[in-house]
């Protein structure tokens, strides 16, 4: 018919996880710049809204979105309390939710209309538990931001690092408003362990490699491991000498090989200049891919069951790799990549140098 | 005898409100000035507008000649000018010296002087100024004017509180300050006949304006002005 | 103590000769009772509800956040207590209900109550802590502190709060088994409207009290309250678990027409925007929490559209406009407005500590 | 032990000179200053981008970070906060509140949201070894920066007159003038003075604490701690409660990690309870 | 017999300074009695220790027979203890409608209720209007204290401390800015008092003192120096030496 295809999306655009949502912002603007602004022949109109991040306001968005605006996905979801307390709102409107950010494992269990093409935060953790315990390192010590994301990583790091034979020696957690990082790497050293796995916010993930070594920590023997939020895209190359070298293990890095990422890549930074994709940015990309491929598939029918269905077990190329929809779970299916900070033409980069394929959440399916 | 002190047409106020409605008057070097007034007529007012932290609302006011309307009330005091508010506003904070000497000028008066004057603010030197009891605390804004050396001082019910035989010492002082240092002073008092024998000429006030000016001598030989305009008269018998 | 008058008849009470008299009883006598211009206030909320069902879901919000607003009043224009940590309230009120609706029952008014007192509770026990020797500096602080170590505690309770992730699983019963809340959030905000007009009447009753006049009189002048006889830090305990109170039922809607809450009722900004509300609308008067609430989700609303990246710069110019212009200046200009609500001469009711 | 009371101390120490401008305007002058973390941002972008954008040596940006807070709040003093100084302490957290918020957005919108770091010249980086224990050079230096600062500072309000008379003029402002005390002059380079303290302990921050646009928020409530609990008498007392607070929470966050953020919470409010006044309260 | 209010051995020291020494004093039911003395000598403090404002070093206090050395100020104010301050402390943003308001409603009882109006009591109202009458501050009693003058501050300061219905009062000089023509009639109000109402009075105008006490004690460097009748104290020469001075008193 004539009547548009109303995607509500609700981002962060204001308060402190305003960076969130200009990332995915500007990812979903350029989807539909390069695929148009019709799907089976039904015109797509994005509906963007801010919560500024605070959970009472994103559900009271979503319940407006779905009835006075009549959208028939909901998409973006910056935090984990944002999409948990929409979640159970799709259950009573039948409305498919898109999560393009949040990443706690639960999510997606909390209503059958969940769908995610982030990534969960124990999809990566373990991988890079397994790398570690392959690359001949037999002790660890984990030490994460002390909130909700931290501590997931934590438990599921540990996990599988113990699954793989390895010893952890002991758990640091950092209060997330912290000023000064000196007890912890003292303790960290006081510890003596063959390596350390370290998640904190994007922000302060600088001062936070600059502080270890200062100590002199990158020359004692303990290795410096890091989910790849340490290094975000957005500000890695502001973040300078201290990050070179950085070993980290993530979903999506801009230096991604491949040619529809360097297209990506390229076209993102030409419509927003100054800025440089993230896996925020992939995200929002993907979540918009999958609403198009859904609908096409639908044949433009926007009824809640069929597009929820019509997502499950989708697949296709994104500019991080091959990627797919869990039939079961509708868990984003991913590679996961160990990358190395390196300078590449006079910018920092996070180049991948080993792939682990196809990886599943493990929270919901072990792999 | 010079003109030290000039007012003219002197209107003033708090927002809106005018107190003063237009007041004129002059004050000779040495000379000593009693205003007089019921409660609320504005004796506190105008002094307050002498020194400037009141409203202005127009007239002139010239100290030896030089034109003060315009000035802060900070130029004011420096240009000469000593007040001792109604309420005293010690600094609380500063210790009885720092209270004496944070805005002293050089001259005459100096911390040997005024603690010659009121020994007890001597004893009481490192007290902090909330810690003093009401009479020192009149002691020390009067020493804190004097130690301004000014040529004009303005004391606003200076003996309030005071113990009668500080009272005593106090009006003799300041007599002789007039006298031999010709310090001009403007005394608001409650106490008409105490400070009448100590001034040379004496107002009284009424909404802001003066409506009797004669000798201080005169007024004291005068109970019928003193009882029409302030109400006062002879103490009757203490109640049965 | 008997009521004899302490005054040997030397004038007998004659009759209120003059005008100036006569008013100033009259307004005495009148002191607490309901003024045309409230009406009108209450009817507006009235007609909002009947006329504009498409924004139900935003108004129970801003009716939550004038409830709240409305609390903070009572502690800051009426015991001159400056919090910066009132969220700390709101957020027990709010994860109260919450952990009610989880773990005891889905009616929803045990949940409203029980998040009132939880957070009276609160507001009783950490009250003594604010009247002790307490000045404006040290009353921010420990405020703000309280509020701290309540975020860090639903943090650190997983189990009970469900940490960072928020608490999820919060379901609601139709209240008193009749009206379901429905997705148009009707219900939702007729439930809202209700509970806020019943407290603010509740409130109103009190600063209109002796009660309330001795409190004023706390903030003017404490010294002088104590040799009246007052029992100062008692009278302040009291109205500020009453404040926590309101704060926590106000927690506790939001919780119940949310059915959810996160750590973020328990925030620092929860904390400062409800102050910005209280300024929008005025201090002092009970009706500032609630117009302020209004204004405000206004301005959020055309701020976020107009420039989303740096609405909090808007926000801030329009707290610094507003204390530099003047709040009393402010007030004054919608004074007929004001003096109709509050009862009484806005002049004798302005500024606070 | 000993390098975590040192950490203790060196952060104890660089929470004072961030605080020591607030402990002025706020403990001397009574104004109720949350943006002081604005200026200490400034002092924080003035350095950093002085060296990463002109190449400037570290320490000759420090002077510069003092001078640019200090004349802006020299500024600012006159225009918005003169007016303010007379009201209610609900205001000054109003306004400043506001002006915090300002900071950061048009701080946001100018320099982005991102962290700014800063390489400190090789002779402050790393570590050296005293009696055996390694010691990180710039903690040392932070250390001897700020032990100068706080016996200058107290010597100037304690021991001149201009000291007595900024107290005056706070006591009572309208009588100050009437004394003939310059009062606007004094409060403004007061102001100054505080603001460009806390440019200089931003400025002296950034390696350690970071910088992004969020810093004022961020690190409010760790200067209104600092000179809360220290009491608003003088600097002595914010610079002890600075140090007990550094070593508190260095040590705290060493030895009792379950406590985490808890206990500097704690510390405050049982303090605060105890002496509301703060450690070394005004004789009153 | 332990009077009113009663002292025994009472003693406050500010760091090395002896403010209040080892004062044993006695206010006799239905006292007239003055306490004068040289400024600083401890009138003020020796009141402030009486109403609980400072709490002594040493001895006890006796009001009406009980010992209320320990006790907060609200509680002695409860108990029938009221004062005036030397320097005034009043509610400056409220009316003096209000302020009396607040001391009768307090008195009655009502203060603490939250749920009644205070313009509903037509006793209270009645018991305002005279009060201001009484103070002449009828005609200012809508404005807000702070902008009244400060004679009339001054008489509402005697009025609300009235208003409690004190039955041992405590004035701290009283008629300090009060204008010589009224302080007879202020004088005359505070006489006309009943007299089961005992009243100590500190004041520096021996004009007032020797028309109002039956009574007068000399405080001087915190010490009781001399207590007897007006005149016995009028012609002591030690008290003229140290408080009276020359001029002479009626
Ligand atoms: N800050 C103020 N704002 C507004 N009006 C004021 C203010 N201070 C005083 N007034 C008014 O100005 C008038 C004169 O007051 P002022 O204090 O000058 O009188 P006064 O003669 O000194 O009285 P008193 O004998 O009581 O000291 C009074 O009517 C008073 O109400
Ligand atoms: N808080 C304090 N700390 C230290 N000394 C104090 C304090 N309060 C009062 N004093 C001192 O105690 C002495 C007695 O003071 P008090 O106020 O009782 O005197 P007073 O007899 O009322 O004098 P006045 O007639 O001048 O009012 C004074 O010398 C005063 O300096
Ligand atoms: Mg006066
Ligand atoms: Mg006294």
């Amino acid at each position: 018919g004539d009547d548009p295809f109303r995607i509500g999306l609700i981002l962060p655009m204001t308060g402190p996880f305003a960076s969130t949502g200009k990332e995915i912002g500007a990812a979903v603007r350029l989807y539909v710049a390069q695929h148009g602004e019709t799907v089976a022949g039904r015109r797509i109109e994005v509906v963007l809204k801010d919560d500024g991040g605070v959970a009472d306001a994103t559900k009271r968005i979503a319940q407006e979105l779905i009835v006075h605006d009549k959208v028939s996905v909901l998409a973006g979801f910056g935090l984990t309390p944002l999409a948990l307390a929409t979640a159970p709102l799709t259950v009573r409107a039948k409305v498919p939710m898109v999560v393009m950010a949040a990443a706690t494992s639960a999510i997606t269990e909390k209503s059958p209309y969940v769908t995610r093409t982030s990534y969960t935060t124990p999809q990566v953790a373990s991988v890079i538990a397994r790398w570690a315990a392959g690359s001949g390192i037999k002790t660890m010590v984990t030490l994460v931001s002390d909130y909700g994301p931290g501590l997931d990583s934590e438990a599921s790091f540990t996990r599988s690092f113990e699954a793989a034979g390895g010893k952890m020696l002991g758990t640091l957690r950092v209060p997330l408003q912290n000023p000064d990082f000196a007890p912890f790497l003292q303790k960290l050293a006081d510890l003596r362990p063959d390596g350390v796995y370290v998640f904190v916010p994007s922000g302060v993930g600088a001062p936070f490699m600059k502080q270890y070594i200062e100590r002199g920590l990158d020359r004692s023997g303990i290795r410096l491991i890091s989910e790849g939020g340490i290094t975000d895209d957005e500000i890695l190359d502001s973040e300078g000498d201290p990050a070179l070298g950085a070993i980290t293990g993530f979903h999506y890095s801009a230096a991604h090989d491949s040619a529809l990422n360097r297209d990506f890549v390229t076209a993102f930074m030409a419509a927003n200049p100054g800025m440089r994709p993230n896996f925020m940015a992939v995200g929002g990309y993907d979540g918009m891919a999958l609403i198009y491929k859904a609908l096409e598939k639908t044949g433009g029918g926007g009824d809640g069951d069929a597009l929820i269905g019509a997502m499950k077990g989708m697949s296709w190329e994104s500019p991080r790799g091959p990627i797919a929809i869990d039939p079961e779970t509708r868990e984003i299916v991913q590679n996961v990549y160990m990358r190395k900070v390196e300078r590449v033409d006079g910018a920092l980069w996070n180049v991948e140098f080993e792939t682990f394929e196809a990886v599943k959440d493990p929270g919901k399916a072990p792999s | 005898m010079s003109e030290l002190l000039v007012l003219d047409d002197l209107r003033a106020g708090y927002g809106a409100a005018v107190v003063i409605p237009g007041l004129s008057m002059s004050l000779a070097e040495g000379e000593a000035l009693a205003v007089l007034g019921r409660n609320g007529v504005g004796k506190t007012t105008l002094l307050d507008s002498i020194i400037g932290v009141t409203r202005h609302m127009g007239g002139s006011l010239r100290l030896a000649g030089r034109e003060l309307a315009g000035l802060s009330p900070e130029r004011r005091a420096a240009a000469g000018i000593g007040w001792v508010p109604q309420e005293r506003n010690i600094f609380r904070s500063l210790t009885v010296e720092e209270n004496l000497t944070a805005t002293a000028r050089r001259g005459r008066w100096d911390l040997a002087a005024v603690y010659a004057l009121f020994p007890r603010l001597q004893e009481r030197r490192r007290h902090m100024g909330n810690q003093l009891s009401g009479g020192e605390q009149q002691m020390l804004a009067v020493g804190r004017a004097l130690m301004l050396n000014p040529k004009v001082l303005l004391l606003d019910e200076p003996t309030e509180g005071l113990a009668p035989i500080i009272i005593e010492q106090l009006l003799a002082a300041i007599r002789r300050i007039n006298r031999e240092e010709g310090i001009a002073t403007i005394i608001v008092e409650q106490h008409a006949r105490k400070v009448l024998r100590v001034t040379d000429r004496a107002l009284i006030l009424d909404r802001g304006t003066i409506v009797h000016a004669a000798p201080s001598a005169a007024l004291l030989a005068d109970p019928a002005a003193l009882e029409a305009h302030l109400g006062v008269v002879e103490r009757r018998a203490a109640p049965a | 103590m008997t009521d004899q008058s302490i005054f040997l008849s030397a004038s007998k009470p004659r009759h209120d000769s003059d005008a100036a008299t006569r008013r100033a009883l009259d307004d005495l006598r009148r002191v607490g009772r309901l003024r045309p211009a409230e009406l009108l206030f209450w009817g507006a909320a009235l007609a909002s509800f009947l006329v504009l069902p498409g924004s139900h879901l935003l108004l129970s919000q801003t009716a939550i956040l004038g409830l709240f607003a409305l609390s903070l009043d009572l502690i800051i224009g009426y015991a001159g207590i400056v919090s910066l940590g009132h969220g700390a309230f709101f957020g027990l009120g709010a994860y109260t209900a919450g952990i009610v609706s989880v773990r005891l029952t889905e009616e929803p008014l045990s949940g409203l109550v029980l998040g009132g007192l939880v957070a009276a509770l609160a507001g009783a026990l950490t009250g003594p802590l604010l009247t002790m020797r307490a000045t404006d500096l040290s009353r921010l602080m420990v405020t703000l502190g309280i509020a701290t170590l309540l975020h860090e505690g639903a943090n650190q309770l997983t189990w009970l709060t469900g940490g960072a992730d928020g608490l999820s699983g919060v379901t609601v019963a139709p209240i008193l088994g009749l009206f379901e809340f429905d997705l148009i959030g009707t219900t939702g905000y007729g439930y809202c409207l209700i509970v806020s007009f019943v407290l603010f009447l509740a409130a109103r009753r009190v600063v209109t009290s002796p009660y309330g006049l001795s409190l004023r009189a706390i903030r003017d002048n404490a010294l002088r309250a104590r040799a009246m006889g007052i029992p100062v830090a008692a009278r302040l305990v009291g109205i500020y678990a009453f404040s926590a109170f309101i704060a926590g039922v106000a927690g506790a809607l939001l919780t119940q027409v949310t059915m959810f809450t996160s750590l973020d009722v328990l925030g620092f900004e929860r904390s400062a925007d409800v102050l910005l509300v209280l300024v929008l609308g005025g201090v002092g008067y009970l009706y500032g929490g609630l117009i302020g609430a209004v204004l405000f989700t206004v301005l959020q609303d055309r701020l976020a559209t107009l420039s989303p990246q740096y609405w909090q710069f808007w926000i801030g110019l329009i707290l610094v406009v507003i204390v530099l212009i003047g709040r009393d200046r402010l007030a004054a200009v919608p004074v007929r407005l004001r003096a109709g609500l509050s009862g009484r001469k806005a002049a004798a009711g302005e500024g606070e500590a | 032990m000993i390098p975590i009371l040192i950490d203790g101390i060196a952060y104890g120490m660089l929470l004072f000179v961030l605080a020591s401008g607030l402990a002025v305007t706020l403990g001397l002058m009574n104004f109720i200053n949350l943006a002081h973390g604005a200026f200490a941002m400034a002092g924080g972008y003035v350095t950093s981008v002085l060296m990463n954008s002109h190449g400037v040596p570290f320490l000759v940006t420090l002077p510069v970070a003092f001078v640019v807070p200090a004349l802006v709040g020299a500024v600012l003093e006159r225009t918005l906060y003169a007016p303010l100084y007379e009201r209610s302490h609900l205001d000054h957290v109003l306004f400043s509140i506001g002006l915090t918020f300002m900071a950061v957005s048009a701080t946001t919108w100018a320099m982005g949201s991102q962290q700014q770091l800063i390489s400190l010249p090789g002779w402050l980086e790393g570590r050296f070894a005293l009696f055996g224990i390694a010691i990180g050079r710039y903690r040392a230096f932070l250390i001897v920066v700020c032990a100068a600062l706080v016996v200058a500072l107290q010597l100037v309000l304690t021991r001149t007159r201009f000291g007595s008379r900024l107290r005056a003029a706070v006591d009572d402002r309208r009588v100050a003038r009437g004394l003939g005390i310059r009062v606007e002059t004094i409060f403004a380079a007061t102001f100054a003075v505080g603001s460009g303290l806390g440019g200089l302990g931003g400025a002296l921050g950034v390696p350690m604490l970071g910088l992004d646009p969020t810093f004022p928020l961020k690190y409010m409530v760790y200067f209104l701690i600092v000179v809360t609990i220290g009491g608003t008498a003088g600097l002595a007392g914010p610079f002890l409660a600075a140090l007990i607070i550094g070593v508190a929470d260095v040590a705290g966050k060493y030895y009792l990690p379950e406590l985490g953020s808890f206990l500097i919470t704690l510390l405050m409010i049982v303090l605060l309870v105890l002496r509301p006044q703060g450690l070394i309260a005004r004789a009153r | 017999m332990s009077g009113a209010l009663q002292t025994i051995g009472l003693s406050k020291r500010f760091g090395g300074l002896t403010a209040t020494d080892d004062v044993s004093f006695t206010l006799g039911h239905g006292a007239r009695h003055a306490l004068i003395g040289p400024n600083g000598a401890g009138k003020t403090t020796f009141i402030n220790l009486l109403t609980g404002v400072l709490s002594a070093n040493e001895g006890t206090i006796l009001l009406e027979g009980e010992d209320v050395t320990r006790m907060p100020q609200q509680q002695r104010a409860r108990r029938g203890l009221g004062r005036t301050f030397q320097i005034n402390q009043l509610f400056g943003a409220m009316t003096p409608v209000e302020s009396v308001g607040l001391a009768v409603s307090e008195r009655m009882g009502g203060g603490g209720q939250f749920w009644r109006r205070l313009g509903k009591r037509t006793d209270i109202v009645d018991e305002i209007v005279e009060l201001l009458r009484q103070f002449r501050l009828i005609e200012v009693m809508d404005e807000p204290t702070a902008r009244l003058p400060y004679g009339k501050q001054r008489l509402l300061e005697i009025a609300v401390a009235l208003a409690s219905q004190p039955r041992v009062l405590l004035l701290d000089e009283p008629a300090a800015g009060v204008p010589e023509a009224e302080r007879g009639e202020l004088l005359d109000t505070l006489a006309a008092l009943p007299r089961d109402v005992s009243i100590l009075l500190i004041e520096h105008d021996m004009d007032l003192v020797f028309s109002f006490a039956d009574r007068i004690s000399v405080l001087v460097n915190g010490a009781l120096f001399a207590e007897g009748t007006p005149e016995v104290m009028r012609n002591d020469p030690r008290v003229q030496d140290v408080y009276l001075g020359s001029d002479n008193h009626v």
